[in-house]
């Protein structure tokens, strides 16, 4: 059953002398349950898909549905119930600073429409799991970048989604708590969420435990390899090979 | 997540984000109480000026000076056929001892100057006065006919300068008006100014509960929350600060105004005028906030 | 960085930053346009309420009414005599014609009430104009002592009204010192809150700067200039909006004013006066800025 | 020569019940020219090390020498003199969002005094070195998270700066941006800057043509290696190894 599904899909940032294309006809399907890799250099268009999947920017042509439904065709006010659908881990982490880590991921989880003390049950849990002490009382701001970090994926993972995006969930994680959130990446998938992990390092890449192994450059999808519940490591020099002209911005 | 619930949730969100600031919202709501201020400011002096008026308008507009020695039969005729008009509410006869006492009145102690004088120089008189909502020229067409009377001698159509403060008046609640209309428009815009410099400095905030699945009413409730207590806030001090204020200077106002006007008694707003006042101060905070987070929701 | 390089990158930078966020610009300048024009009201009035009560109040203080009959020669005297006094300005002989002129006047057009009265029956008065701060009590002394003098009828110390309303007015200059300057204060807080939300809305770019090696003065440079411009076009604008509702109301309120007062002129700023009102909405808004800089840029 | 000395430094954050102590008994000694990775776990205290030597935090006991000046000395005053002469990657950037890419680096070097014209000149080398098209007129906000992050490496090099940190500088990147990142890092070097890079990746430390290795784990400084001009690869298993009690916060 598919739960994501690019077709044809193009994007293009701003107009004029600040236009720039981001993605070049995307199409993919993933299943549910499916562990994908989106691998790519810098700059290739990873983040972009992931904001596409979440409504955050609107494709120029082409289609994408998750779940089922078109996000195209989706009212404003329907965007919500995506996102919920929708655990996102960001590139930037985009944390609520000022509040302690329980209350962000607690705070997600109300939204979500579960009750105070519930959702205060679950966070602490969560927060658990990636070793964040969910008695702090620090501002998420105190916290050092791996630690804010995990505050980030344990929020996305609390809401137990239907999809769950990762962008960079590692950059600034140790090697050891990078194989563990690994392992609950690999957990949250066998409870049938379909996970999309973006990233460029090939550590992360070669431990991942994936279904699916993609890989942008330039905004077009250069590959899309199955591999049958198997590890899908990159070649190295898939990476580091040839000139990679879209690195630079234009 | 259940309405009332979420409700619930936005109402003490609000709250606690006004608190995480105490500083910032004091200071948002002296704005407004500054603002408001001003507004009723504008309001009760209109109120107010318009009561003076009215009180004022209507008092002795026509003054009929009775020929010396005139036939009281006659003189009592005329006050029937004047009564009838419509446009006359009453017709009252000024003997000259009431005159006299009125003219020494109208100097104040200054009475040395009256001294010696005998009432009788002075003329009788009937004092016309006219039903609001009369044309001016009403007045100068009834003076014209009751001169042709022969037991009238004279008709004084409520003199010059009463003329001329009216029309001034008259001017000055129209500017009054405008006035008001600017300063509410300002007070709305610094109003909107102030909440939307508070939502910019945390519209990364917005943006991350927007992201994580909030609607749109549920991330913009909290800073409508707040903006309807600022500005009820606003507004609630503004009154009683405006109160402070008008108890104070009445008793010099009263007393300056009666210099000039017969009417000298001037009113606060009723409580349901302060209710008004509240609930706009509330509105005012409710339509700015919205309009401040809207445009950060949508993104 | 020379340092006229770096004055003038600050200064850039400033209005650059300005540039960025018309609207906020525009609505700060409001804000504090709104604050400076009640202040500047506040001022306006008091300095013309001073100017009238000034004109006013030495204005016929005390009148001494002759006795009926008095023998010119001995009034002549008492003239000099009181003339002679460090306190009396002046000395006026009033005729019962001029007083009677004089009453016609007051009663403006309602002339018919004195019709038929005779001038004689007036009485002669001498007019004393007091010295400008000669104490209150003086008068009624003054007054006391002249009524001892045989061609001496009565004396009237400015009447009952006068020393009202002259109590009154002063009450009303010390309230409005008392209201400019909790209005100063509250612009002064407006307009540092204004400006605190601007600077609290880019404390990252701020600590940005100084992480980057940036002088508190080169970081907080932008926003002081920001705040001074703000400043000084919120007072311009205010004193222009003042300048034209007072011209637009000043025949009113002057003819108004002459009914109560003899002084009826009335005065906007001089050039010197609307100078130093710009530069004191530029001081004000240097000062918010700085203080609501100080605190990120210490971070 | 010593250029950066730090003698029994001790940090702690916050206070009461928010309390937390980041750093405890530092001492080491980074002659002029030298390369430093400073290595540990997520939490070990390796960014705080970082700000104390840009006094954006202040030690509780302890001293901090940078180019021979004890900066718990300076006068307030003189603090943006130090740091124009440390240059810095910040782990999250901290960049001029709303500026584009060219006004963020050239602002800082007009900073040093630089006139607008050498700076603009200086900036557009700098960002070319890292594949940054200096003529974007997009605002930084508009890149990617591996762009902003050149912007800031191109920010810290540009001034030619004393001392050089590095804050997981490459987090973001790709396998070949990071290589051609650290060579950029070990030529900044030999021109008599002195480098510490902070990273907990395995395949940065490797690559990393360092001449200290530092090791921090909670908070305290495990070990401080000197290799002769060598590689200092980590043993991997010194960054796996063992419960890693600092991780989580208290
Ligand atoms: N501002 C702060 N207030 C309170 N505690 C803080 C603050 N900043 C950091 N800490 C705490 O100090 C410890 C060290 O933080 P630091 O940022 O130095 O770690 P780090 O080694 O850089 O970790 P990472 O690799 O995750 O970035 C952490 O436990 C962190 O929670
Ligand atoms: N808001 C934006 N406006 C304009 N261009 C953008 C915007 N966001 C991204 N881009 C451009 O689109 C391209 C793809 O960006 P994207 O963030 O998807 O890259 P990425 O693969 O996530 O890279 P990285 O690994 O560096 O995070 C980049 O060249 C970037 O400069
Ligand atoms: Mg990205
Ligand atoms: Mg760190």
């Amino acid at each position: 059953m598919a739960t994501l599904e690019f077709a044809d899909v193009t994007m293009t940032y701003g107009s004029g002398s600040t236009r720039r294309r981001a993605l070049l006809d995307v199409s993919f399907v993933l299943d549910r349950g499916a562990f994908a890799v989106l691998s790519g250099p810098s700059g290739a268009g990873k983040s972009t898909l992931l904001k596409l999947i979440l409504a955050m920017e609107r494709p120029e042509s082409g289609s994408i549905r998750v779940a089922g439904r078109d996000i195209q065709r989706l009212r404003k006010a329907s965007i919500p119930y995506l996102r919920r659908n929708v655990g996102s881990i960001f590139q930037d982490f985009k944390l609520l600073l000022e509040a302690t880590p329980l209350e962000n991921v607690a705070l997600s989880l109300q939204i979500l429409g579960m009750r105070h003390r519930e959702a205060q049950a679950r966070a602490r849990r969560a927060l658990e799991r990636v070793e964040i002490s969910p008695d702090t009382r620090r501002a998420t701001r105190c916290l050092s970048g791996g630690e804010q970090q995990r505050v980030a994926i344990a929020r996305a993972l609390a809401g137990e989604p239907a999809v769950l995006l990762a962008d960079e969930p590692t950059g600034n994680l140790d090697p050891r708590l990078t194989k563990e959130i690994l392992e609950l990446l690999a957990e949250v998938r066998l409870r049938g969420t379909t996970v999309l992990l973006a990233t460029h390092d090939p550590q992360v890449m070669s431990w991942a435990d994936c279904t699916d192994f993609l890989r942008l450059q330039g905004g077009k999808l250069m590959e899309h390899r199955k591999t049958l519940d198997g590890v899908a490591a990159p070649r190295a020099s898939d990476e580091q090979a040839g000139p990679v002209l879209m690195g630079a911005v234009a | 997540m259940g309405s009332i619930h979420a409700l619930g949730y936005v109402v003490l969100r609000g709250l606690r984000g006004m608190g995480q600031a105490p500083l910032v919202q004091m200071l948002a709501i002296a704005t407004m109480a500054v603002c408001m201020l001003l507004l009723g400011l504008v309001v009760l002096v209109w109120t107010n000026a318009q009561g003076v008026v009215q009180a004022w308008g209507i008092d002795v507009p026509v003054t009929v000076y009775l020929a010396d020695g005139a036939d009281d039969e006659a003189v009592d005729r005329l006050a029937e056929r004047i009564v009838a008009l419509p446009e006359v509410e009453t017709v009252e006869g000024i003997s000259p001892k009431m005159a006299m006492a009125r003219l020494a009145d109208g100097l104040g102690g200054d009475q040395g100057l009256l001294e010696g004088i005998d009432a009788s120089v002075l003329p009788a008189s009937l004092e016309l006065q006219l039903a609001l909502g009369t044309p001016a020229d009403f007045a100068a067409a009834l003076a014209d006919r009751l001169e042709e009377s022969e037991v009238v001698d004279e008709v004084a159509v409520a003199g010059d300068w009463v003329g001329k403060v009216s029309t001034m008046l008259d001017t000055l609640q129209l500017l009054a008006v405008g006035a008001g209309i600017l300063v509410s428009l300002a007070c709305m815009a610094i109003v909107w100014s102030t909440i939307r410099l508070g939502v910019y400095a945390r519209r990364a905030e917005i943006q991350i509960l927007r992201l994580v699945g909030g609607t749109s009413s549920f991330v913009s409730g909290p800073f409508v929350v707040e903006g309807m207590i600022q500005g009820a806030s606003g507004a609630a001090v503004a009154l009683g600060l405006l109160y402070l204020g008008f108890d104070a200077l009445r008793p010099f106002l009263e007393s300056g105004l009666s210099l000039v006007f017969a009417a000298g008694s001037l009113e606060f707003f009723s409580p349901l005028g302060v209710g008004v006042g509240i609930a706009f101060g509330a509105a005012i905070g409710i339509a700015g906030s919205r309009a401040a987070v809207a445009r950060y929701v949508e993104a």
